[in-house]
């Protein structure tokens, strides 16, 4: 193959600024992360809130759980950032719609981490449900049986072991957000694909490093969330209790 | 505010559905052949050869790390160079659709072994099955019963990221409406209808999905 | 002579693919029935058509292969695609990568804005959001003019050009910096064509050229001759009618552009300069 | 101290519980047994209202139990409960077992709430347990765990479901053992339970049930003596034979 | 029949046999019991392979069963188990779960497959539940049908681990009666299990194990009598208690 190799780009000073590619790739690494840090607060957030209540004995709660989940999950992701970004303005009074569209400060950026966050809370809600419904009965009756309230139940008895058990599914979808998160360049942020784009065009066509570089630090970003969700795993490992996976 | 004009829709039609063809032809492909390989894989993973699963291992992690989008991209530049033969972005699709998924379903699959009660493989051996029966004829239907509504729903996930073949040209349901938008530049009312149709199909799917669970469950 | 390269691949395998864009236009988009036309898919056929005579195969397969910005290069080079007729700037960056056919086309990075603005120039936007789209040339253009000048504009992104477009015609942007054919291509087709305008000076001419492998002497041959013959015949200034100053479709509206002294010098005398040669 | 007035439940269309009617006195220990499925641990909940009935009325020391207008953590914190798998919370060590509902539920301090806990933990013979975790305990350390922490909310009653059926054979006595101390000092006592030898020991009356009615209802002596009922004498002699 | 010999297993580190010798005649039915956790699962599993062995010999009719040249499969056919939880194929129903091995272990035909089944079924109590899946039976009821599959493979000895620790008290019965019937037509059984009233009845001998080791290995009647380990006459004490 004829392809012109050249692994220096990286230091190569972009001619449009004055930085290195390296340095710009770091720049769209750290885009990537705030995104899917942000995105990952509310997805748990949002998620442990709906998957309890899928689960407690109120049917218009539980609808509320499954609706929200349902809408969330069963639209691709970047549908739904497209309609937060582009769609929804549009119903909002004039001069806020106007705000929201010129001088909302890190419009791109809180949009993005809205839409992957909501996106992925209707999975963690469904992991979350998942968890709970594996705890036996007993667990529940037998903090009711104490005199905790259920809303204390679900606080003391339940959630805690809940998210232990679903701390490896979990870890899949965390490592998930981060993957996700490259589609948060279709509206402008400047993350790791939005970098890696601009720099194929501004090197004439350096793909596969460009590429390689940007697959690298996705990787990286994964497996440092691995590592986390690992470590707090460990840490809240419960003395002579083997989790079955 | 935005000027609505849905008059797009009716035009497009042929072609979502033209789109929805090919997701749908890429979901099914993906979903048999990621199953397929993804036990293997699996029972890979679970076998006692170190070197075995520790490569099962390996692709799986490394696979499940990477951006779809990075691996649909490399894999549509790659197999051209590295096999020396000229492929279609569909057929590129296909296979890197499948290799992909593998990795998932592996790890669904190998969950769903595990979940089965270490009792049942001993029972198994204890009648005098060698691996192959135990596997095909007790464990393997078990598992594939208990994790049939997690893999139906990877496959709901599946077709969602099918829309990511608009990276390397090839023209799925999302791509359709995009396209269709951009030529009648009514992209917002494109984006809107897509998705509602996402929406229908993704629900309708996992509502099948919740009625076959009660269906097939395993009464225990 | 022996025939080698493209020409021999495609003797071989009986079929020459060619890369389209989806929505460059007028030189390669879809139509409402998602055919591909367009100025350069025009251009393609014709060199097409001369394969075929070179090679005496009447019934050659021709393929249709979308690439994107990001893709078209290395699927040049892989062996994927065997003419690119998209729009592609040629520069010298990129002629380390590929063969580009004498220029067909020269754009100027220019600015749409809605009339009612009164925005004349990029120098009034300071402070103000400026959309363009990712992983095109007129974000370092941009970028470079904000550095050169001192302002500081809002930069927004689409991620393609009807996104771009989307983000001025929904207020979200109060200019879209782009080449000027694709502006009035997108100006064209939206819903109120009166509203818009491009406007400004030209932040960079470029070349735009049919992109081909590199080290491939034969095809490339084949390739300058046919466009050549097509601007020695005059037959170019047709193709140029057609899609610029006639309706064309989806709405059958005419662009009504005209052709740009560069273009007629570039038919005038035939080159494949890249854009570091248009720099005054 | 607890009365059960004409009780029926359905779940769904099935119907688990049919008129059952029964009272416990202060310091009565009753044991309950019958087939499986009878109706035996749908009963016991019930009492501390785990279980909603659809007819009848439920009364604890004279608090209507299934009154919406009751409050029922109030209530259930005073009525102590057992139950077949421990259900110990097994992400809290055992001292922070018996810790949180006092804390949580009487707003009892920390330091009086351990205080109580060790007592409690001393008197079932696991003092020197108690920074472990239930896992790290056998079946028969972890029910009586159990039983100490129902016995840390000062209840006025027990109620006691299957407390020894999922223990290993070894295991068994050491747990009866202290539920039959606890009998003898006056604790009013209802006990679901298949252990004829613990029934003989401590009970005052014996409740049968099958198919969701309470078909026997006599003195201890009475019901072993000459269960009025086929099927008491059916599942007496099956129980007992070996 | 069964020849353990110098048996000792390690879990990583963890010894959990230690040099177990014994023998099990043709027709003899010998009865392992001793506290949780003191090897008799692991032991009874390294009679027909299921767990490896580090150290010692086991041989079944001759064959050893730890020699890399065995052929474990044919071997373990003809030695039946039945384990404490049943482990009946739950996505099969009862008359497949009966044929399958049959079908695919010996090659047998469908049709003589299901005769047997059924045959044996009928033995068991349970020919009208041939069609049904083990989740709608009874504990006793899966267990008599582990039996008969056991017994469909026509093992030349049957091995038990615990078969009615997981039941119902009323189900204990039903399937102690198949395993005494069982005894009494002279098949050769070695049974895990804390049941006494059946080692006393049909046992030739009782094996009781304690930490890994064979501790005591006597005729019923001696072991009953007077156990000579400390060890086995407290477990004695602890199990017949109530
Ligand atoms: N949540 C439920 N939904 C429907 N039916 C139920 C439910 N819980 C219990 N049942 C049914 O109610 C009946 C009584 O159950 P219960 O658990 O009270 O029996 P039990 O006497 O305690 O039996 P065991 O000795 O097996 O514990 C059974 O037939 C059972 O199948
Ligand atoms: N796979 C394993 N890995 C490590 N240790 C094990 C494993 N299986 C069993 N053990 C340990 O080996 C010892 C003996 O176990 P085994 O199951 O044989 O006991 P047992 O006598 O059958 O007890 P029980 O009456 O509880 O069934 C126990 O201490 C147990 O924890
Ligand atoms: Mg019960
Ligand atoms: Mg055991």
């Amino acid at each position: 193959m004829n392809y012109h190799w050249n692994w220096g780009i990286f230091l190569q000073q972009v001619s449009s600024s004055d930085e290195t590619f390296l340095q710009w790739m770091l720049i769209g690494l750290g885009w990537t992360v705030a995104v899917s840090l942000t995105a990952w607060v509310i997805a748990l957030v949002m998620g442990s809130i709906m998957g309890t209540l899928r689960t407690v004995p109120d049917r218009r709660l539980v609808l509320i759980g499954t609706a929200w989940v349902e809408t969330f999950r069963n639209v691709p992701i970047l549908v739904q950032l497209f309609v937060w970004f582009f769609v929804l303005p549009e119903f909002l009074p004039q001069d806020l719609a106007m705000w929201v569209k010129q001088d909302m400060p890190f419009k791109e950026f809180l949009t993005a981490s809205i839409a992957l966050g909501l996106f992925t809370s209707a999975r963690v809600a469904e992991q979350v449900r998942a968890g709970i419904q594996s705890l036996s009965r007993g667990q529940r009756n037998a903090g009711l049986a104490l005199g905790f309230t259920l809303p204390q139940t679900f606080r003391y008895v339940i959630l805690p072991m809940a998210f232990r058990i679903i701390i490896p599914p979990l870890t899949s979808e965390f490592m998930n957000t981060f993957k996700n998160s490259s589609v948060a360049f279709a509206i402008g942020v400047w993350d790791l694909t939005f970098v890696s784009r601009q720099m194929v065009e501004e090197t004439g066509g350096q793909v596969i490093e460009t590429l390689a570089a940007a697959t690298l630090l996705y990787f990286i970003c994964a497996m440092a969330a691995n590592r986390l969700m690992r470590f707090i795993e460990s840490r809240t490992r419960v003395p002579g209790l083997i989790i079955a996976h | 505010m935005h000027q609505f004009d849905f008059s797009v829709i009716p035009q497009s039609l042929p072609f979502i559905w033209q789109g929805f063809l090919f997701s749908l032809t890429l979901t099914l492909t993906a979903m048999i052949g990621g199953i397929g390989l993804g036990t293997l894989l699996a029972l890979a993973r679970l076998s006692g050869g170190k070197f075995l699963s520790r490569a099962a291992a390996i692709y799986v992690d490394t696979l499940r790390s990477i951006p779809l989008l990075m691996v649909i991209l490399w894999c549509f530049l790659l197999i051209p160079i590295i096999f020396g033969v000229r492929m279609g972005a569909e057929k590129s699709a296909m296979i890197t659709f499948t290799l992909f998924e593998a990795a998932f379903y592996c790890e669904i699959i190998r969950a769903g072994i595990q979940s089965i009660p270490k009792g049942q493989i001993n029972a198994g051996y204890a009648l005098g099955m060698d691996y192959r029966t135990v596997m095909g004829n007790v464990i393997l239907p078990q598992a594939f019963r208990n994790m049939l509504p997690i893999l139906l729903t990877q496959t709901i996930v599946l077709f969602q990221d099918t829309s990511l073949v608009y990276a390397i040209g090839a023209s799925d349901l999302l791509h359709a409406a995009e396209v269709t938008g951009k030529t009648f530049n009514r992209p917002v009312e494109m984006y809107a209808f897509a998705a509602i149709v996402y929406f229908i199909i993704c629900f309708s799917l996992s509502t099948i999905v919740k009625r076959l669970q009660k269906r097939i469950a395993i009464i225990r | 002579q022996e025939i080698d390269g493209t020409l021999k691949k495609v003797k071989d395998t009986g079929s020459i693919t060619l890369g389209i864009r989806e929505s460059s236009g007028p030189l390669s988009y879809l139509d409402a029935n998602q055919k591909v036309i367009g100025y350069h898919i025009d251009i393609c056929y014709k060199i097409v058509d001369a394969v075929k005579a070179k090679l005496k195969l009447p019934g050659l397969k021709v393929a249709e292969q979308a690439v994107t910005s990001q893709n078209r290069i290395p699927l040049v080079v892989n062996g994927t695609v065997d003419l690119e007729c998209g729009s592609t700037t040629n520069s010298a960056d990129r002629q380390k990568q590929v063969a580009f056919a004498p220029t067909t086309f020269v754009t100027n990075v220019r600015m749409a804005v809605k009339k009612a603005s009164g925005i004349t120039d990029l120098d009034q936007l300071g402070g103000k959001p400026v959309a363009t789209t990712t992983g095109t040339t007129s974000v370092a253009l941009m970028r470079a003019h904000e550095k050169g000048k001192s302002i500081d504009f809002k930069e927004v992104y689409g991620k393609d050009h009807a996104d771009s477009f989307l983000l001025l015609e929904s207020d979200r942007a109060v200019a879209f910096v782009m080449d000027d054919n694709l502006l009035a291509s997108l100006i064209a087709n939206s819903q109120n064509a009166a509203q818009y305008a491009i406007v400004g000076p030209a932040l960079s001419t470029e070349p735009i050229a049919i992109m081909l492998r590199k080290d491939d002497p034969q095809f490339k041959a084949l390739v300058d001759d046919t466009v050549k013959g097509l601007m020695k015949s005059g037959e170019i200034n047709k193709l140029y009618a057609k899609w610029f100053t006639s309706p064309i479709p989806p709405k059958n509206v005419s662009l009504n552009f005209a052709m740009s002294d560069a273009l007629k010098n570039a038919i005038a005398n035939p080159n494949d300069n890249p854009v570091e040669a248009y720099k005054k | 101290m607890i009365e059960i007035k004409d009780v029926s439940k359905w779940y769904g269309k099935f119907q688990v519980l049919t008129d059952c009617t029964t009272q416990i006195s202060k310091g009565e220990v009753v044991v309950v047994c019958g087939p499986s499925g009878s109706g035996k641990s749908t009963l016991i909940k019930t009492v501390n209202g785990l279980e909603p009935i659809q007819k009848g009325k439920i009364l604890v020391r004279g608090t209507s139990v299934h009154d919406p207008k009751t409050n029922l953590p109030q209530l259930r914190a005073h009525v102590g409960m057992v139950f077949q798998h421990f259900e110990l919370f097994p992400h809290m060590s055992i001292i922070d077992n018996l810790c949180i509902a006092q804390m949580k539920v009487l707003a009892r301090g920390r330091e009086e709430s351990a205080d109580k806990g060790l007592k409690l933990l001393d008197r079932v013979g696991l003092k020197a347990h108690a920074n472990k975790y239930p896992g790290e305990l056998s079946g028969g350390q972890q029910q009586r765990v159990a039983i100490a922490r129902a016995l840390s909310m000062d209840p006025i009653c027990m109620l006691f479901d299957e407390p020894t059926s999922a223990l290993d054979p070894e295991m068994i006595n050491e747990v009866l053992d202290v539920m039959v101390e606890l009998a003898q000092e006056g604790m009013t006592m209802m006990v679901v339970t298949h252990e004829m030898g613990f029934a003989r020991k401590v009970a005052h009356r014996v409740v049968f049930m099958d198919q969701g009615k309470i078909v026997e209802d006599a003195a201890k002596d009475d019901f072993f003596g000459k269960p009025h009922s086929e099927r008491a004498q059916q599942f007496l002699s099956k129980i007992l034979q070996h």
